[in-house]
């Protein structure tokens, strides 16, 4: 086991890459001389050289097509769009190119690129700058959707993210880079299953990403006052691990979904509609959900603390279902 | 807001000059344009008759572009092609029958019916598509490019686009990224001089495109695109210095639609006289005049390449017509490649 | 009453807003010359001029900007993106500049745009031109979104779009272009709420858009069975109007959701997940959903019917529900 | 990849030439960029004091732009930022301690702490942001221009944003709107050679930016961001000729930032000794020492107009401080106009 902060297992999942395949490189604003927005890439220029560790410009839908080109080249480019605010300039690759291609193409043709974006608010940077689109994304078929919410798999997604044959997008959460942890020696993660973090037997809370902190967090606070809540971790937000959400769900027979993405159409409702299609009979209460208020983000701390998902809203939800 | 009235666009002079190509050369370009004349004109019959379905943009006028330009490439470059594709397929060395089958939707299409006139795609040939998003090959074009950059494959990308891609974003951002890493890319512009409905005077304030790429310090011609000769020769020569590392060029292929835009277009936004004129200057006709003056064909000639055209698109039709649906069952194949690790 | 196509009662309307106000005018590729790729805009040319009907280059990013700055400098533009396809590579104005806009000024500006999108698949026109995110756009806060699925809202829901001060976004399905039926000759339609279309107390059929006669096909076809289903059109997609969909529910006691979104994080799922929050006790079945499948929308024409909602899958879906 | 070693970017030589105004406009020049230099200042102070937080960018070393800008405008014109926007924001007559409270995050900041420092608005100035995006305002710029030309209003759209946003196709998109349609827009590229971390030669291929808008037939002409009258001047004429509806013009300041990109930065990317050769061009240090060569300006007065500056921003530090938050039970307000169609 070895204790580092979420920046560093990502950084050194990406030096890890770049060691072991030639074909890897990375590629995005401000990932070379800058260190990276968020300095996840820093000292990686020094190590692998301008043609690995390439600095592009303020051209998002330029560069993530160039990366879609170049893995279908035969490289296995890793993006980094510098957050999942931009990718919006990007999308018509990422939708009507990466995501359709081999089915467009019959079969013939694979897209093997990794995307990484940071996601999330909570740091005040304002309406702009705060979106949470990592659900929103894995309404696309033909990607898969990753969302790292700990040191370990911030440290060892990124492997079978690269050896996946088709795009697959990571969304690393802001508030979760300064974190830290221990991680495994030897990374043994899947990219398809959801996990169980905490056990329960009460209410299942499920989420992801930068909400799994609080979530644990919620849970922590609902065992002092005797309330056992399992906490899932989606991991995966594209395919969804329906087996594992059912076998929670079936089992405390309540469920609250926690998501910062925006209510409506947040996919915190399709978490719930699978649950209503798969287990609807195992329910002893109407689902509830914690997302981030409908609401552009607010610059204000008082106000943007409001908007978002936190562990006291948590907290509460689970105890409204319980009657408690 | 300029409008066309009459004639907005004159056609340019008739090619003149020696064709620099042997006789056999030269019949294999005029076949390959009578070849991709003959499939279309078929294809919009039997769009007629609700064979093919969905959108279907022809290429008839512009035959000399693709001619010239892919005689150019070698077997190992890249395509990155359009909607109006079907005659960068055929001559990339897809066979005709596949893409009929692929208009028709059946499983031996060359996208197994996914894709069909838009979406034509062939891994050995390395025909990257048939892509329906304008200007959307651009930036793959410029990744495939990369990514034999970086390995020294000595390929050069050809990315084929209108004069309408120019005023998309993806366009510029296109160019400067290839241009700033010096990447072996050829930006074939067909400028047929529309965009659907629109001139291009009407959308670019500076309607001289290759002023866009040389702003990016691109070399960039403009090339009689109706001409299979003047095509050949430049691209020819463009891949000569790309595959020498002097970075990408950019060509504008000055060329006309003689067709609709798809086959839901009135027309209404050009006159029917320009029409005409330009097609006194088909590129078929007039190549084939140029070779009858200088003896490298005669009628009985061309009238045996025309005919076995012909033969090939009927043995396409016969091929698509006797080709498969794909089963319902298989439906969601291919969303996902098999195998990917769990 | 007069009788007319979706697509004549589009241009009706477009008609009467350029006619009524000066400020109005219509922005987008081919809307002119062309005279619409849909043959929407046919004929407005000549009696507007080229200043009011305005054919822009192919640059949705830029023109749909374009309308946002015009909205707040003083102008009613109605843009056109000509399909919801090419309107990713706008997404990143709609979203982050027009959606934001007022309250990220603290209520300074508001953004009074129009845009109108060809939607849906159902024409063979394969996988780059065929999505249905309609209802994913329904996600972001600030916008609304309208879905006519009937010729009279076709016929008037500009209007009132037009005189929301927010920006609004219509959904024009191409299936429904040629549809025909009666118009009143007075508009008085609104833009907040559903409505039942048919009649029924055995399940609710919500839907909306192109699968709005797909689902009173299915109903026909369910009444000679004697399953008396209520077909509830959404019509407006966010805001949702709960109550009327609440209403129905609870009163039908079942529902099954047509949407032609793909089916992981359609509109769907959040229809399905705020009948959980809000009427789960009122629920005799899992409630259900007929959506797209998790595919690019292929070429070949069985393939395509296979893929999207069709009357004879809704009937399935009703039939299984009810145990029949 | 062409990487910056040692000084890379050379600063042009001083100002020289005399200064075209008189003793009372060119100390309101002066003292226009001590304001914006001392309100950022005590911004980054604040910002260590944690009373500011998010995204806190600086324009120190610019000040000249903003400022020989502002002032060659009406005030019925448009303004469009960046997030680089306190200057712009200022000189536009927000008063500073809205802006120092919409910092604060305080209900009387001028977007009532919605926005924080990216984000300032003001609809009676005009101000339509503060756009985070970058190349984001440009095409709103353009549209706002259209509306104007529409109306025939005779405003000018002035829109500010960096050299980074020339590489981002939005920009492209909306030069060619703006020139197809002759709108009125003045397109200020501020050039401060730097997108983040990255220079303007590792991103662009031909770093001329002005060629880019010259490519849609745009008059674009390279101006000395460090000297305001040079600002001034240029901006003066290009809203002249702009007005008398003669279309767009692209301005390319070529100025510097003297501080890191954001609070976040560790300045890898360029060299020390960079920074210093410009910062002895600052405009403010240079502007000042030409004044007082003209004997338009004394130390006394400069120490007075500096004194105006700091007490203003001590005054709006205590404007944010008394300001209040904003009910969390607004917090939905806003989202939609109220009133709007039921
Ligand atoms: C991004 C995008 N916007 C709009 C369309 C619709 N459309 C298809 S072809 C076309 C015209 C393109 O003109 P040009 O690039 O000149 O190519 P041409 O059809 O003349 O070969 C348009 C507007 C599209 N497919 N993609
Ligand atoms: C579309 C987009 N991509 C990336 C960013 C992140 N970012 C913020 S400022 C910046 C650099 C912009 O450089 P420039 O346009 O030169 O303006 P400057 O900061 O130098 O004033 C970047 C990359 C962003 N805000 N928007
Ligand atoms: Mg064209
Ligand atoms: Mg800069």
């Amino acid at each position: 086991m070895s204790h580092m902060s979420y920046r560093e297992a990502l950084r050194r999942s990406l030096q890890e890459a770049l060691r072991q395949d030639p074909r890897v490189f990375l590629m995005g604003e401000d990932v070379g001389r800058y260190g990276g927005t968020y300095a996840v890439s820093k000292g990686l220029l020094e190590e692998f050289g301008p043609e690995r560790i390439r600095d592009t410009p303020l051209s998002e839908l330029g560069f993530v097509g160039a990366g879609i080109g170049a893995a279908l080249g035969g490289m296995r480019p890793i993006v980094e769009v510098m957050t999942v605010n931009f990718s919006l300039l990007a999308l018509d690759q990422i939708v009507n190119t990466a995501a359709l291609y081999r089915h467009m193409s019959g079969g013939q043709f694979s897209v093997p690129l990794v995307i990484r974006m940071a996601t999330g608010a909570g740091r005040q940077v304002a309406a702009q700058h705060s979106h949470s689109f990592e659900g929103w994304y894995a309404h696309i078929p033909g990607i898969k959707i990753l969302a790292p919410g700990t040191i370990e798999d911030a440290r060892c997604m990124l492997a079978p993210a690269l050896r996946d044959p088709d795009p697959v997008l990571l969304f690393e959460h802001t508030v979760l880079y300064n974190m830290e942890g221990e991680v495994p020696d030897e990374c043994r993660v899947d990219i398809s299953s959801a996990r169980v973090r905490r056990e329960g037997s009460d209410v299942t809370i499920i989420t992801y990403g930068g909400s799994l902190p609080k979530a644990l967090e919620a849970a922590e606070t609902l065992a002092a006052e005797g309330i056992r809540a399992e906490v899932l971790d989606l991991r995966v937000l594209r395919p969804l691990d329906d087996a594992t959400i059912m076998a929670s769900v079936r089992k405390c027979r309540r469920a609250v979904v926690v998501d910062e993405g925006w209510r409506s159409g947040s996919l915190a409702a399709e978490v719930m509609a699978r649950i209503v299609e798969q287990a609807f009979y195992d329910l002893d209460a109407p689902l509830a959900r914690v997302c981030s208020e409908e609401v552009p983000i607010p610059y204000a701390r008082h106000l943007e603390e409001a908007a978002l998902p936190q562990p006291e809203k948590i907290v509460a939800a689970v105890r409204t279902m319980l009657g408690a | 807001m300029r409008q066309s009235k009459g004639i907005a666009h004159h056609a340019p002079p008739p090619p003149t000059g020696p064709v620099p190509y042997d006789q056999e050369f030269s019949q294999v370009l005029l076949r390959d344009m009578l070849r991709i004349r003959r499939l279309e004109e078929k294809s919009a019959e039997l769009y007629g008759a609700a064979k093919i379905r969905g959108f279907l943009h022809l290429y008839i006028g512009e035959e000399a572009v693709a001619t010239g330009a892919l005689h150019a490439l070698t077997p190992e470059d890249n395509i990155v092609a359009t909607y109006r594709e079907h005659g960068h397929a055929l001559l990339r060395g897809v066979p005709m029958g596949r893409i009929m089958a692929e208009m028709y939707g059946k499983k031996e299409g060359c996208a197994r019916g996914r894709g069909g006139s838009m979406h034509l795609f062939d891994a050995d040939a390395r025909l990257f598509g048939g892509n329906a998003i304008v200007a959307g090959g651009l930036p793959v074009a410029v990744g495939l490019a990369l990514a034999d950059s970086m390995r020294g494959t000595g390929r050069v990308t050809a990315c084929f686009f209108g004069d309408g891609a120019v005023a998309e974003g993806a366009f510029h951002e296109s160019v400067n990224l290839a241009a700033l890493w010096q990447l072996p890319v050829l930006f074939c512009c067909e400028n047929n001089l529309y965009a659907m409905g629109t001139a291009l005077e009407c959308y670019e304030s500076q309607p001289d495109l290759t002023a866009k790429a040389a702003s990016y310090g691109v070399k960039a011609l403009a090339v009689d695109g109706m001409d299979v000769v003047a095509v050949h020769e430049a691209v020819k020569a463009a891949r000569t210095r790309i595959a020498a590392g002097q970075g990408p060029i950019f060509l504008e292929f000055k060329t006309y639609r003689f067709r609709a835009h798809s086959m839901f277009d009135a027309e209404l936004y050009r006159h029917r006289d320009e029409v005409e004129e330009w097609k006194t200057r088909g590129p078929i006709h007039t190549f084939s005049a140029r070779l009858k003056a200088e003896g490298k064909l005669d009628e009985a000639q061309f009238l045996a390449l025309d005919r076995e055209a012909e033969q090939e698109v009927e043995q396409a039709v016969e091929f698509a017509e006797a080709g498969e649906w794909e089963p319902v069952g298989d439906l969601l194949k291919d969303v996902y490649t098999p195998g990917g690790p769990a």
